[in-house]
């Protein structure tokens, strides 16, 4: 055959190929589903994070917990534990687990032996004891343990049996197992950590992750995408799907038009009021009512941010109304505090900071603040449950700050390095928020806003008050809800007084697909499971 | 017949200031192995008619004829490829600065070897390459370039002037054309080459019996063999006829300026005498008189000559004038 | 001047006159030359002309579209952006940092880059041949990766940007001036010139300047559309100009969440950044054309 | 022949060292400290202080700048400020992404503007070479940026053809081992390598397109200017002289005359595509050397912005290299040298 024609061939296959009408859609789309996921997980190890996006990639897909809650029957179940009892008053709680679990079989840890109390004890003396060998791989830090005060509250892990497990409180702790129940208390391999440590790889354990969850690793590559493959051998109703793909899509815009092309099947915070405006009839947004709250931290370590009358002072000027309307487009609650109104504990507490930049200025003229002050506010990059987009929302506060004459500059980095930079309090304020890990009233208050979490780095704040932080103690330790919701109430006021941190809405959770996506479903806390993802294509 | 027959052949264009007609209704005969003189300033439109005839004129000017004749058929009514069939076969063109009309970037091998028709070489792909070679090779010594291999090889701008124009020519005898025309070949040449380069289109014109149509700018440079002249100003023909006739009693005041204005070149002049140019300047194509446009520099001008003179015919010669010289006496 | 010319007349305008009187021949140039004019007076007066502050927000007006479509509103006649801002004021406060910012880093780097090169092509000995050479090869990349690599020292932000634009784009200016005034200086008139006894200050102000102004003029508009198209990339990729200063660049890049919603917060900065970029071009091209042609006859 | 090769490898090798040197003094001129600016090793790391001697800080900085050099022969560049990898190796597949881009749409770019500037020149003041002319002049002008958005929004949303994002999509499980999707296809095992191909071109279409569309209309102009200028030259009238066809004149006298000028051109088209494929990367996200720089100048990652910057600087100077080695090769009028140069 002579050069040309070969040419000539080659082009023409090609033209075929690319021209070529698409009769059926080729097997590895069918049975894989792509979820379109804000950005990076910082590791691969829930216990290690606090940031949603990682908790998403990670704890729901490769993982399992002891127990889980179930939001519809709004009790806690099984999980790899089959039962447990509470002992001593509350102070011991045993666990029996499941038999026959596997870790995942990988081609880079293939498991000799089924789940066992090893693994139990292992997880959890990864954060609790720092002693342990793998205590300090990653960093040692902890953010949730350390934030929630579990790592203080649980005094010991004990294995009773290979199959069971006594774990010991310091205290009894009302919050304990719905603590446990979260993302964050992951259940990690021994036998795996045994093999990298015998290999010198320690760090692996959080880059290459095994599980016993409904999928397994397959590779990651940073701002682009995940892969997972689903686990054969998963010990109750896994998903239909064979490879699920988390495909890395930061800019909101994006994400929504790659749903519409059929490039994402899943994309989370969506741009609710765009989509509709598409109104195209295969793609489904629901919603879910969240309890979370966003809201503008001041770095209260810093001047002038450590006086309570500045912070006031910028509360007033902050118009939260136009906030709603143009950020949220009217889908979220003006929050009046942190504590959403769907809580148990929620008190009708009034709106104090009314928009008055009348009473702002005053306010910063008596607290010595000159005209044309400058401040930084730091936007998230990343669109969250509690703010679709905090850039813009920063641009508006700019504006209703350059009303009563304070300069502020918006500062936002990659997602990551963001949280680095934020969690070394470089800040002078922040646009962030905050979703419920569990149902506890004490998720939204501990985590946030203790002195503990000032050293976990998830106080925003960087705010300490001893008074406030005795509250929260009295409320953990009792299980009499009306007390605690008093103790709740009394906490709130003490908040609004001081005010570290402005709430902003309350917003509705949102998540956008393709209809024929089954089985993805909203959990009102945690992060997204695809335990039951399928997909139900139209029959060609 | 006639190897050109050229009738009243005008060609306008789109100047900055309105149409202009560069070539106003000229006619010019050829016969077959004829060697033609075109004499004429520049700007006289010699190069133009030329242009015309060979077919590279700019396409956006107009070329009207009462008679454009090739061989008895009509150039004009031809296709571009019918046009192209005829062009560089039965007539080829040289030029006046060799360097520029050659291809800077392709050997003087691969520019001969690219006019050298294809019927001439056969035979297997390594025959045709060989026969190629000795055929260009055979006409290089035909221009009289004798270190063939070492010019074969080169670039137009490793060539020297003289050698150049005798590779152009080599290239437009490649296809044994009917007619050569050669626009001021030798203009800008160093004497010495001149004359050779002359001398070659006299001897090629008798050994290739093709006509020669020789554009030059004075009367002095025409070939020794030219049998007839013709002289054009300003797109106008002025004269032309047998070359003996013209030169020696010319009936034209501007032939008589050009042979008077190139003896004083050549000749020594008598003392006192005056100068024999034509007073003026050659007129711009925006000022371009009507009528007979020498009519503002010619001494004999009168009222008349704002009207285009018909042609006239006296003996061997044709003349544009009203009022000729050298008249035989009544 | 009179219709008919009775004698000859002996003008003799300059180079830059003769490239005039062929550029102002044609229509598309001379209509993009005063699209051009009228967009640096709108720019200049931006501030006394805009109906509103660009960052003032109409809580009641968000997301309003343009005046002529039907839910449009005749006090805001480009409608407003996401905030509730006036498009028209944005766009119009956008081209003092889209299209007034670029003139004056041009002029700014022109300045520098004509001194420069003026002095380097004067140099006839070859001792810096070896050296302008190396720059030769180094000057073919573009200036938009400079401006990356000097934003990547300096930091984002307008001031960053600016700096990094102009000084990206003394090197062409170099470039260009160093080969024009070293062609012109090999010719004859120049010699001529010299032999004179002109001192070098007077030869190249007096004599090779006036010739290679054109060249220059060309270059200007070359560098102008290329200091617009990187101010506004660099602004759309977040490292120029930061909110909420308006700038078409970073107009654009904000607006692409909400296509759907408000198209013309898109189209409409997107629309002004092509249409000066093109009129920029057109004048540019045009000028190359009028020069070759002063160069042809 | 020989000279000229020396001479232009001899200007190759001094623009790369002007490079080096440049890049070695970035490391002064960014924010913070050179070393770990050039090693990627920060103080109070265990490594800082042997760091510290193997790259010379303890001596001259003639010292240092010879050090350098010598680790970046050895493609040792450092390690990330944000990842802690060695930005070689990750740079590898970045760059192949990049390079893959850039080719097809450098094809492309001439597919498009070397032809149609000859046919536009070929119908010189003609309606045709009017439209042509006018639609360059268009895709001149537009924005990269705003181009590729409105092909999305044509292409991929409103009669969805193509894809948006990405080399291919990411079901298929192609690794990236090379970091070209078309290599990396035909290496896998993948039992779906048709329909990958398929779906990885259809992916390449978006990015080629806007790569291609400034450069392809830049190169498209120059071209046709310059064939207009070419075939007003006296050889051509001399070739049609000859009776030469039409065809025969653009392609066999015309185009190479045209090439000789417009080949030098290809290197400064070739760098704007350098700096479009930062913008183009970002908006297709693409995994490619453009958007890595891109990021590694938002989170200050200077060892990568060193790496890209002079890599994509020193591509640029290796075809400028290959550019005058072919025209001086291919169009010998054009070694200066034979004149003494200039």
């Amino acid at each position: 055959m002579s050069k040309q024609s070969i040419i000539v061939t080659a082009l023409t296959s090609f033209l075929l190929l690319s021209c070529s009408e698409q009769t059926q859609v080729p097997e590895p789309l069918q049975d894989g589903l792509i979820y379109c996921s804000e950005g990076n997980p910082e590791s691969f190890n829930p216990q290690r994070v606090t940031s949603g996006t990682t908790v998403d990639a990670t704890a729901s897909q490769l993982y399992d917990r002891l127990i889980d809650y179930d939001a519809v029957q709004q009790s806690f179940v099984s999980a790899l534990a089959t039962d447990w009892q509470a002992l001593d008053n509350g102070q011991r709680y045993r666990f029996h687990l499941r038999r026959n679990v596997t870790f995942h079989d990988t081609d880079y840890f293939t498991p000799s032996r089924y789940f066992n109390a090893d693994d139990v004890v292992f997880s959890f003396r990864r954060w609790l004891d720092s002693d342990a060998p793998y205590h300090s791989v990653g960093g040692g830090f902890y953010p949730f343990f350390a934030a929630t005060g579990l790592d203080q509250l649980i005094s010991q892990v004990q294995k009773v049996d290979p199959y069971t497990v006594d774990i010991i409180l310091t205290h009894p702790d009302s919050s304990f197992l719905a603590n446990l129940a979260t993302d964050f208390a992951i259940i990690l391999s021994k036998e795996y950590a045994d093999q990298l440590a015998s290999n010198r790889q320690r760090e692996l354990i959080d880059k290459r992750p095994i599980g016993t969850g409904p999928f397994k690793f397959v590779a990651f590559k940073k701002d682009y995408y995940i892969r997972y493959q689903r686990h054969e051998s998963y010990w109750r109703q896994g998903p239909s799907i064979e490879r699920l793909v988390f495909s890395i899509t930061p800019n909101a815009n994006k994400r929504m038009l790659k749903l519409v092309t059929g490039e994402c099947d899943v994309i989370p915070y969506p741009l609710v009021s765009e989509l509709k405006s598409l109104n195209r009839k295969e793609i489904e947004v629901r919603s879910e009512v969240s309890p979370n709250v966003s809201f503008w931290a001041f770095n209260t370590q810093r001047p002038p941010f450590d006086d309570p009358r500045v912070r006031q002072a910028l509360s007033y000027a902050i118009n939260r109304e136009a906030i709603i309307d143009t950020i949220y487009y009217g889908n979220a609650e003006l929050a009046e505090s942190i504590l959403p109104p769907t809580s148990w504990a929620s008190s009708d507490a009034e709106l104090k900071y009314h928009y008055n930049p009348e009473k702002a200025r005053k306010m910063l003229r008596e607290a010595g603040i000159p005209r044309g002050f400058k401040m930084d506010i730091w936007a998230i990059p990343v669109q969250r449950v509690y703010n679709p987009n905090a850039r813009r929302m920063a641009e508006l506060m700019q504006s209703d700050l350059a009303e009563v004459g304070v300069d502020a500059r918006i500062i936002s980095y990659e997602w990551n390095t963001f949280r680095r930079r934020l969690s070394r309090s470089e800040h002078d304020t922040v646009l962030i928020g905050w979703y419920a890990d569990n149902a506890d009233p004490d998720n939204f208050f501990r985590p946030l806003l203790s002195c503990a979490a000032v050293a976990s780095g998830s106080n925003r704040a960087n705010w300490c008050h001893n008074g406030f932080d005795q509250i929260l103690y009295q409320a953990i330790s009792t299980t009499d809800n009306a007390q605690r919701k008093q103790l709740y109430h009394s906490a709130q006021q003490l908040l609004m007084q001081q005010q570290p941190l402005l709430p902003i809405a309350h917003s509705m959770r949102y998540q956008a697909q393709r209809e024929y996506v089954k089985g993805v479903e909203l959990p009102p806390y945690g992060g997204i499971s695809f335990r039951l993802a399928g997909k139900e294509l139209p029959a060609q | 017949m006639d190897l050109l027959d050229i009738r009243n052949l005008t060609i306008e264009m789109d100047g900055p200031h309105g149409r202009v007609r560069v070539l106003d209704k000229v006619s010019l005969q050829l016969k077959e192995g004829e060697v033609h003189s075109l004499v004429g300033e520049s700007g006289s439109g010699k190069s133009l008619l030329a242009k015309a005839v060979i077919g590279v004129l700019n396409p956006l000017w107009d070329v009207t004829a009462d008679r454009l004749w090739w061989n008895g058929k009509d150039l004009l009514a031809m296709t571009p490829k019918q046009r192209r069939a005829i062009t560089g076969r039965d007539m080829a063109m040289i030029f006046q600065d060799p360097l520029a009309y050659l291809d800077p970037n392709s050997t003087v091998a691969e520019q001969i070897t690219e006019a050298i028709p294809a019927g001439d070489v056969t035979g297997t792909f390594m025959h045709r390459r060989i026969d190629r070679k000795t055929r260009v090779a055979q006409l290089l010594h035909r221009v009289g370039i004798r270190d063939h291999d070492a010019i074969m090889k080169s670039y137009p701008y490793e060539l020297s002037e003289g050698i150049a124009q005798k590779v152009s020519i080599a290239i437009a005898i490649a296809h044994r054309p009917k007619l050569l025309i050669a626009d001021e070949p030798t203009t800008a040449m160093e004497p010495s080459t001149k004359d050779q380069i002359q001398r070659l289109l006299g001897k090629l014109a008798v050994s290739q019996s093709m006509s020669v149509l020789l554009i030059t700018q004075d009367v002095a440079s025409i070939l020794p063999a030219t049998q007839r002249v013709s002289l054009l100003y300003c797109g106008q023909m002025m004269e032309h006829g047998d070359t003996e006739t013209v030169l020696n009693r010319p009936a034209h005041p501007y032939t008589d300026a050009m042979i008077k204005m190139s003896l004083q070149a050549h000749a020594e002049l008598e003392p006192k005498s005056k100068l024999p140019s034509l007073p003026g300047a050659v007129p711009t194509l925006r000022h371009m008189p009507i009528g007979c446009r020498l009519g503002p520099r010619c001494p004999y001008a009168q009222k008349q000559c704002v009207k285009a003179p018909l042609v006239r015919h006296r003996d061997e010669q044709s003349y544009y004038c009203h009022f000729p010289l050298n008249e035989p006496e009544a | 001047m009179a219709d008919i010319e009775l004698y000859y007349q002996d003008r003799n305008p300059s180079p830059l006159q003769l490239v005039w009187f062929a550029f102002k021949r044609r229509l598309a140039p001379m209509i993009s030359l005063w699209l051009l004019g009228a967009l640096l007076v709108l720019v200049i007066l931006a501030p006394v002309i805009t109906p509103y502050s660009a960052n003032v927000q109409f809580v009641d007006a968000v997301a309003l579209p343009p005046s002529w479509t039907h839910d449009g509103n005749m006090q805001f006649l480009f409608g407003t952006d996401d905030l509730g801002r006036d498009m028209l004021s944005r766009l119009l406060i956008g081209g003092r940092f889209s299209f007034g910012l670029p003139i004056i880093m041009v002029i700014l780097a022109s300045t520098i880059g004509i001194f420069i090169g003026a002095m380097v092509g004067a140099d006839t000995k070859s001792k810096l041949r070896v050296l302008g050479r190396t720059l030769d090869r180094l000057l073919t990349i573009p200036s938009f990766l400079l401006a990356l690599v000097l934003i990547a020292i300096l930091g984002a932000g307008l001031g960053n940007a600016i700096i990094a634009i102009t000084l990206s784009l003394v090197p062409q200016f170099i470039y260009v001036t160093r080969n024009a005034v070293y062609q012109e200086w090999q010719k004859d008139y120049v010699t001529a010139s010299r032999l004179n006894g002109c001192s070098n200050t007077y030869l190249m102000y007096r004599v090779i300047l006036p010739n290679i102004t054109p060249i220059l003029v060309m270059q200007l508009t070359v560098a102008l559309s290329v200091a617009i198209m990187d101010i506004a990339a660099l602004s759309f990729l977040g490292l120029g100009v930061q909110s909420p200063t308006p700038e078409w660049g970073s107009m654009l890049a904000r607006s692409l969440d909400e296509v759907y919603l408000s198209p013309w917060s898109m189209v409409l900065p997107g629309l002004s950044l092509f249409a000066t970029i093109m009129a920029i071009n057109v004048v540019g091209d045009s000028l190359r054309r009028a020069i070759k042609q002063r160069m042809d006859t | 022949m020989t000279r000229y090769l020396m001479t232009r490898l001899f200007y190759f090798f001094l623009a790369l060292l002007v490079l080096s040197v440049v890049t070695f003094s970035l490391n002064w001129l960014f924010p913070g400290d050179p070393l770990t600016n050039m090693s990627g090793i920060r103080d109070g790391q265990a490594a800082y202080n042997a760091t510290l001697e193997s790259r010379a800080f303890d001596s001259t900085v003639i010292q240092q700048y010879v050090n350098y050099l010598a680790h970046i022969t050895q493609f040792d560049w450092g390690l990330s400020l944000s990842t802690g990898n060695d930005v070689w190796q990750d740079a590898a597949t970045y760059l192949v992404v990049s390079a893959e881009l850039v080719l097809l749409s450098f094809a492309l770019a001439v597919l498009i503007g070397l032809p149609l500037g000859m046919l536009a020149a070929n119908y010189f003041r003609h309606n045709l070479d009017k439209f042509i002319l006018t639609s360059a002049m268009t895709g001149y002008s537009i924005p990269v940026f705003w181009l590729a958005q409105l092909l999305i929004l044509l292409f991929a949303v409103q009669i969805e053809w193509l894809p948006i994002t990405g080399q291919i999509n990411p079901l298929y499980a192609i690794d990236s081992i090379t970091g070209s999707v078309i290599i990396d296809i035909l290496l896998s095992d993948s039992q779906y390598k048709l329909a990958a191909l398929q779906d990885a071109l259809l992916h390449l279409v978006l990015p080629v397109l806007t790569l291609s569309s400034l450069p392809s209309m830049l190169l498209l102009r120059i071209t046709r200017n310059q064939t207009i200028e070419v075939l007003q030259k006296p050889y051509v009238k001399a070739a049609r002289a000859r009776g030469l066809s039409q065809k025969r004149l653009l392609f066999k006298h015309a185009l190479p005359n045209v090439l000789q000028d417009v080949l030098p051109q290809m290197t400064f088209i070739f760098g704007l595509m350098m700096a479009n494929l930062v913008i183009v990367e970002h908006i297709f996200n693409w995994p490619g050397a453009g958007a890595w720089l891109l990021k590694a100048i938002i989170e200050r990652d200077y060892p990568i912005i060193q790496m890209v910057l002079f890599t994509l600087m020193g591509l640029i100077l290796v075809l400028n290299l290959l550019v005058e080695i072919y025209r001086g090769w291919r169009f010998p009028m054009t070694r200066e040298e034979r004149y003494g140069g200039y």
